[in-house]
């Protein structure tokens, strides 16, 4: 066993108990493995930016100018195959989570390490295959790979494009395998379900997402390749198959996707909320439901992206009415964080900011997918940048502002140094302006007609795209901030401590970085999550002094 | 330790009952019963599977959670099918178009 | 830090109940996702039949109901043997195991051979979709559906079977070095449970595939 | 400025109006909730923020009736939106019964379009005012979506099968008309303009030019293509009458029965035995491949265009939650 070498209390942690490239590689430790997922998917990040970059300079002018109309096309499907596949839906919960998951709920590791290594092979394979995409020249169908187009008319590299979402649809099988086990089986001594944080409540519930989800997405693209590759003819109506079937079993995966998107963004809302207000949050019970809540009714949606598709309308009606419901549990949720502030204690740290920017971003997010959902609204918006402006504030103002504070929350935590403060609130507001900036003018533009995926585009529509490409510049600007001093941090950040930030949890009671085995005696819980009224909320079976008296100091 | 150990008797008897539903279902394929063949072949196939699941693959014995997850999977399975099904089924009933 | 001098136990488990309480809810977990993987393609097949169902039942007069048959048993019988392995296996008695482990793995590759042969006739009578693809009955095209379909789902399956073969031989190497014991014997029970899943895909298979048009033929 | 900046559409049918009541009124709902929001957050922040005696929040307080009523809120407000809004919905989706049909193909990347008395078009769609007008569909490759933001109308135009559009323009002009389905290379550029005239106008304009005759064009493709052979007057014939089969139940051999639309007409004629007849044998030949998209449109529109009664095949209409039967026959 390679990770057993060093864990002795003092010094050592899982960072420096074994050096060298192939103990990195060859890792088990679940805390490891975060971090080369953590460099994976900022790799992906950028990646996917630079081809958002290229597509908003095209769109400056209202001529194609920049790009030719097949590059622009590739540029936007790569851009939204790369953000979704590659760095939104593993971002949290393959670094965050993995992190954390066994630190929070007091286990050694995650239940199966060697699978959990796995994925992130299987991420990179995927990843691999993704560059060779690329390398052929990229792939020009949408993120959406609607038939017929990708399995007839196209003629890019959509064989290895739907491979490479295949495989990384396993990758999130294997972390989602893991975690669904490891919380059902490992929690530590006196952790019930209702005393653990709400991450971990988000984490479970997006679990269970992927693993009822992803396999549904894994055949269609494997039917794509078939179709594409020997004719399989379900999807071609040449052959009597019905594209449309395509659309149901594409989105059957893709609309409780985003809540694997979001999901855990509002679990990391819910810890970040609770520790800078110092307070429990706000009916904890009903945001733990309402997570799961979510994770089910969200199966049951689908339809809302098919209205114009020549879906029943009776189907239709079904799918709006449910799509009214699944927007409740967002709403409360929403609601208890806002209640949660009351009677708080509230700091303005950065993780802070980023948490304030979330409710406001995926508030107007939210509201506008309601709008979606409204079906006579929908036929006029459907396909038009109105759509394009309402997933990116759930996406980028929901679930990158979630990542980001979630970040610059366990950063401390997972590398034991404390970054700028005063550059980290900076880029925290840059983000919030340039982002605004970006995306609503697009809900205008959107509402006045103009289609998604173009190229060139009338000329009375460039005024609302001249301000979004500004946008996209200072919100460029604002993402690579955090890029510089985060890893400045490493070097000469001040050390953190193992609570900086005076928070409830498991993970703030073991040191920073954590012991290869996260804590040096198993932890006993004996209290609720977020305690912060009350004096203690864990017996560590062996207490951490220095972390105890940290705790309300800053 | 519990783990409940069937008697090798159980186990033959699932497999007479597969046999002997094997053979049903075949039987019954003869002949026309209309739409009720589809119902028939389903509902013997389901109690197959059934059996298995319950003996072959210990669930009648298994946690609570094992039974859980097992029913989760297969409910899941039915909202995939009733959405899509649902749809095709109601198209076009606004009337022919143009009326 | 507990020292569980135990090869078997996980460092991070605390106990064998515990690790096989795991192994066990993670196989079923997985094959929830194997449920919903094959759920694609079923819900494609149940689509096009409503949609076409005389020619469904026509085209599937064209597979070998003999053949369909002898596999179910043959895969059935597979199934009986691999839970009469898991059974040995609880109780650690390893020639048991390695004995109805290699009968299980003889059942599958006779499956396999049979399903060969199968498709070998298909090509032969070229009911295999693509250019070569010739039907004498009515709406060839919508046939070929038919027997797209056909190929994707039981090449799947088979693909299924070829893994659990793989893994089959694995758990004979194990059995016979005499790994497994009364507390531990996770991987040959979740190999049964995967063994057993696939057999219930084929039970799922062979009405929907060979059986539905058969009283039109008869 | 307004004109630098513009926020809305036209609004040149008679749903537009519909639909922005709609929009407006949502906007109003999301800005006023997320003020209330924002204003709750910024108090909060405000008046709750950490000084140095006050280091840790209050224990928190019984949740009460709050959770109840910030879950129903919204749930009345979005079910009360949804019945709306569906309504809009089939309003847009459900053509009056007076509606013209106009026909349309796209294909990468252009439109096709004619007119009821033949004319044709391709990017350019000429229409009175005041007139409803349901466009009948088709692509003749991948998927395409006509989407004309004037009149807030938008279905997706797929292969193999006739979807429909309706408008009523109400405001003469020229309006863009957008591919609003990612369909390849030139999606972007393919569009046009929808041009809505003054009724005398649009006559004038018609009267422009000599136009070629579907409806001749359907009977004589119905003859070239030996149509008449199988189906001609009475159902003695080796096909059944054709006459004022266009929106009757088709009783099929299988014993169900079908609603005879656009899309069954055009599968009857490419995959004849795919749905037989009652009381036929499957002699129909397959025309798969030997017409094209808009000669099968030709053949459908003239097929319909054969009003009148239909006897024995044809069941009598529904007779409950049925569609209105009784055709004008085109
Ligand atoms: C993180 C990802 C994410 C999330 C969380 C959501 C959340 C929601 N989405 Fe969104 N959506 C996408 C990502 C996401 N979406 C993407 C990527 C697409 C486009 C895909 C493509 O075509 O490429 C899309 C498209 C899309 C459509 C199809 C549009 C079209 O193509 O025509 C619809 C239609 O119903 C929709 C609806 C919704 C709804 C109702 C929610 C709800 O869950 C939102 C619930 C939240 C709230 C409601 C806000 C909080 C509430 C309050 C503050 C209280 C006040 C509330 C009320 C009074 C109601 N979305
Ligand atoms: C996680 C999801 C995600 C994220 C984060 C983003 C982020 C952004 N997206 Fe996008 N987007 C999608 C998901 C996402 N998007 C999807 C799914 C589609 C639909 C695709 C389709 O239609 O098929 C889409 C489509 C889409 C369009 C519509 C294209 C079209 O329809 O024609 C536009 C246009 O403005 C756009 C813009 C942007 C911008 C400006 C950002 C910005 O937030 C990006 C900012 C980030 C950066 C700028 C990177 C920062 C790093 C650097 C600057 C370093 C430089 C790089 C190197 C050194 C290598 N996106
Ligand atoms: C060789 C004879 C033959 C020819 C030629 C023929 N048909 Fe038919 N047609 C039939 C028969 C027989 C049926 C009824 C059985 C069936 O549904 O296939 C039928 C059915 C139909 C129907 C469905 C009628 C209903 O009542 O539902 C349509 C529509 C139709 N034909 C149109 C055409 C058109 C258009 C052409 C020429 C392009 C054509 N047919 C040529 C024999 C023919
Ligand atoms: Cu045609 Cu887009
Ligand atoms: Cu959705």
């Amino acid at each position: 066993m390679s990770t057993t070498a060093g864990h002795a209390a003092g010094g050592s942690n899982y960072l420096t108990a074994e050096h060298g490239l192939k103990s990195w590689l060859l890792t088990k430790d679940h805390k490891r493995i975060a971090v080369l997922y953590l460099i994976s998917v900022s790799f992906f990040f950028m990646l996917g930016g630079l081809f958002a970059s290229l597509v908003r300079a095209e769109l400056l002018t209202p001529a194609g100018d920049l790009l030719s109309a097949d590059s622009y096309n590739r540029a936007f499907t790569m851009h939204g195959v790369i953000m979704v596949f590659f760095f939104l839906i593993p971002a949290i919960p393959a670094v965050l989570g993995n992190f954390l998951v066994p630190v929070m709920i007091g286990a050694k590791d995650l239940a199966f390490p060697r699978i959990n290594l796995l994925s992130w092979y299987v991420y990179n394979l995927a990843g691999l295959l993704g560059v060779w995409v690329l390398l052929q020249g990229g792939v020009d169908t949408g993120w959406t790979f609607y038939t017929p187009y990708s399995s007839v008319y196209s003629n890019t590299a959509v064989i290895p494009a739907a491979m490479a979402g295949f495989v990384a649809g396993f990758s999130s099988i294997l972390t989602a395998l893991n975690f669904v086990v490891t919380i059902h089986r490992m929690r530590a001594p006196g952790l019930t379900w209702f005393r653990l944080p709400l991450f971990i409540w988000s984490h479970y519930a997006t679990s269970l997402i992927i693993l009822l989800g992803t396999p549904v997405l894994a055949i269609t693209l494997l039917a794509l390749v078939l179709e594409r590759g020997f004719g399989l003819g379900i999807f071609d109506p040449a052959m009597g198959g019905d594209p449309v079937l395509f659309q149901h079993l594409f989105w059957f995966y893709s609309h409780p996707a985003v809540y694997i998107m979001i999901l855990p963004a509002m679990g990391i809302q819910s810890e970040l909320v609770a520790a800078f207000a110092r307070k429990r949050v706000f009916g904890y019970p009903v945001v733990a439901f309402a997570s799961l809540a979510i994770a089910i009714l969200g199966f049951l949606v689908w339809g809302h992206h098919m209205f114009t598709s020549s879906q029943s309308v009776y189907a239709s009606t079904v799918f709006s009415v449910l799509t009214m419901l699944v927007a409740v549990p967002s709403a409360v949720k929403v609601f208890n964080w806002t209640a949660t502030l009351h009677e708080g204690s509230i700091s303005y740290e950065t993780p802070m900011l980023y948490a304030l920017g979330f409710i406001g971003l995926f508030t107007i997010g939210g509201l506008t997918g309601v709008m979606l959902g409204t079906m006579g609204i929908d036929l006029h918006v459907h396909d038009t940048y109105f759509v394009v402006a309402h997933f990116h504030y759930v996406m980028v103002g929901g679930t990158i502002l979630g990542y980001l504070g979630g970040l610059h929350y366990w950063w401390p935590k997972m590398f034991g140094r404390m970054y700028n403060q005063f550059w980290s609130r900076i880029a925290a507001i840059v983000v919030f302006i340039g982002f605004n900036l970006t995306f609503l003018p697009q809900f205008v533009v959107g509402y006045l007609g103009m289609p998604r995926r173009y190229w060139s585009y009338p000329a009375e529509f460039q005024i609302w795209n001249v301000l979004s490409t500004a946008g996209a510049t200072v919100l460029g600007l604002g993402l690579a901030l955090p890029l510089v001093y985060l890893l400045m941090s490493l070097k000469n950040g001040a050390l953190a401590g193992n609570n900086p930030w005076g928070a409830k949890g498991l993970e703030w009671e073991t040191t920073s970085p954590p012991p290869t085995f996260n804590f040096d005696t198993p932890p006993v819980v004996t209290e609720e999550a977020y305690a912060y009224a009350d004096s203690h909320l864990v017996e560590a079976g062996h207490s951490d002094k220095k972390g105890k008296k940290e705790l309300h100091g800053v | 330790m519990s783990v409940h150990v069937e008697p090798v008797k159980t186990y033959v008897m699932v497999f007479s009952a597969l046999m002997v539903l094997t053979v049903a279902t075949v039987f019954v394929a003869y002949f026309d019963l209309g739409l009720l063949n589809n119902f028939v072949a389903m509902g013997i196939a389901l109690t197959k599977a059934s059996l298995v699941v319950l003996i072959f693959m210990h669930v009648r014995h298994g946690s609570k959670l094992t039974k859980m997850i097992a029913l989760g999977g297969f409910l899941w399975l039915i909202f995939l099918f009733l959405f899509p099904l649902a749809d095709y089924d109601t198209r076009g009933l606004l009337g022919p178009l143009g009326k | 830090m507990s020292d569980h001098s135990s090869s078997t136990l996980a460092h991070h488990f605390d106990s064998h109940e515990q690790q096989r309480e795991a192994s066990t809810v993670g196989m079923w977990a997985f094959l929830v996702t194997e449920i919903m993987f094959f759920g694609g393609l079923f819900l494609a097949y149940v689509l096009y039949r409503s949609r076409y169902p005389q020619t469904f039942a026509d085209a599937s007069n064209h597979l070998n109901v003999i053949w369909g048959g002898v596999n179910t048993v043959v895969l059935i019988a597979s199934s009986l043997t691999m839970a009469l392995a898991v059974r040995a296996a609880q109780l650690a008695n390893r020639k048991t195991i390695v004995l109805m482990l290699i009968l299980t793995l003889v059942l599958g590759c006779v499956f396999l051979g049979i399903k060969a042969v199968e498709y070998k006739e298909k090509f032969d009578h070229h009911l295999v979709p693509g250019k070569n693809f010739q039907y004498d009955g009515a709406n060839g095209q919508k046939a070929q559906i038919f027997f797209s379909l056909y190929f994707a789902m039981t090449g799947l399956h088979a693909v299924h079977m070829v893994i659990g073969a793989g893994l089959l031989i694995w758990m004979i190497v194990l059995a016979h070095k005499g790994v497994f014991t009364a507390e531990y014997h996770n991987h040959i029970e979740n190999v049964g449970l995967y063994w057993h899943f696939v057999d219930i895909v084929w039970i799922f298979l062979f009405p929907l595939l060979y059986l539905l048009g058969f009283h039109v033929g008869h | 400025m307004v004109e630098s900046f513009p926020m809305f559409p036209p609004q040149a049918s008679t749903v537009a109006s519909e639909v922005d009541a709609l929009y407006w009124t949502w906007i109003a709902i999301s800005a006023v909730s997320s003020l209330l929001i924002a204003l709750a957050v910024a108090f909060f922040l405000v008046r709750y923020r950490r000084t140095p005696e006050h280091q840790t929040g209050h224990p928190e307080r019984a949740a009460g009736m709050l959770e109840v009523i910030w879950s129903v809120i919204p749930l009345v407000i979005c079910l009360g939106m949804f019945v709306w809004g569906t309504k809009v919905f089939f309003d847009l989706a459900r053509p009056p019964a007076n509606a013209v049909e106009y026909w349309a193909t796209g294909k990468q990347w252009m439109w096709k379009f004619q007119h009821p008395n033949g004319r044709r078009e391709i990017n350019e769609l000429h229409v009175p005012t005041g007139q409803p007008i349901k466009l009948t569909m088709i692509s003749e490759d991948t998927i395409h979506s006509m989407f004309v933001p004037a009149f807030r109308v938008k279905s997706d135009v797929l292969p193999g099968r006739y979807t429909t559009v309706w408008f009523e323009p109400t405001k003469p002009g020229k309006y863009h008309m957008f591919c609003a389905e990612y369909c390849g290379t030139e999606h972007s550029l393919m569009g046009g303009s929808i041009y809505v005239m003054e009724p005398a106008e649009y006559a004038a304009w018609l009267a422009g030019e000599v136009p070629g005759q579907p409806r001749a064009t359907g009977q004589e493709l119905f003859t070239s293509l030996a149509c008449v052979t199988c189906h001609d007057a009475g159902d003695q014939q080796r096909g059944p009458s054709l006459t004022g089969v266009f929106g009757s139940e088709v009783k099929l051999a299988t014993g169900s029965t079908v609603l005879a639309d656009e899309s069954y007409l055009r599968e009857s004629i490419l995959t004849p035995a795919a749905k037989l007849v009652e009381g036929y044998d499957p002699l129909m030949p397959t025309y798969q491949g030997q017409v094209t998209e808009e000669q099968l449109m030709s053949l459908v529109d003239y097929i319909k265009s054969l009003g009148g009664q239909k006897a024995a095949s044809a069941a009598p209409a529904a007779s409950s939650g049925g569609p209105v039967a009784a055709s004008t026959g085109g």
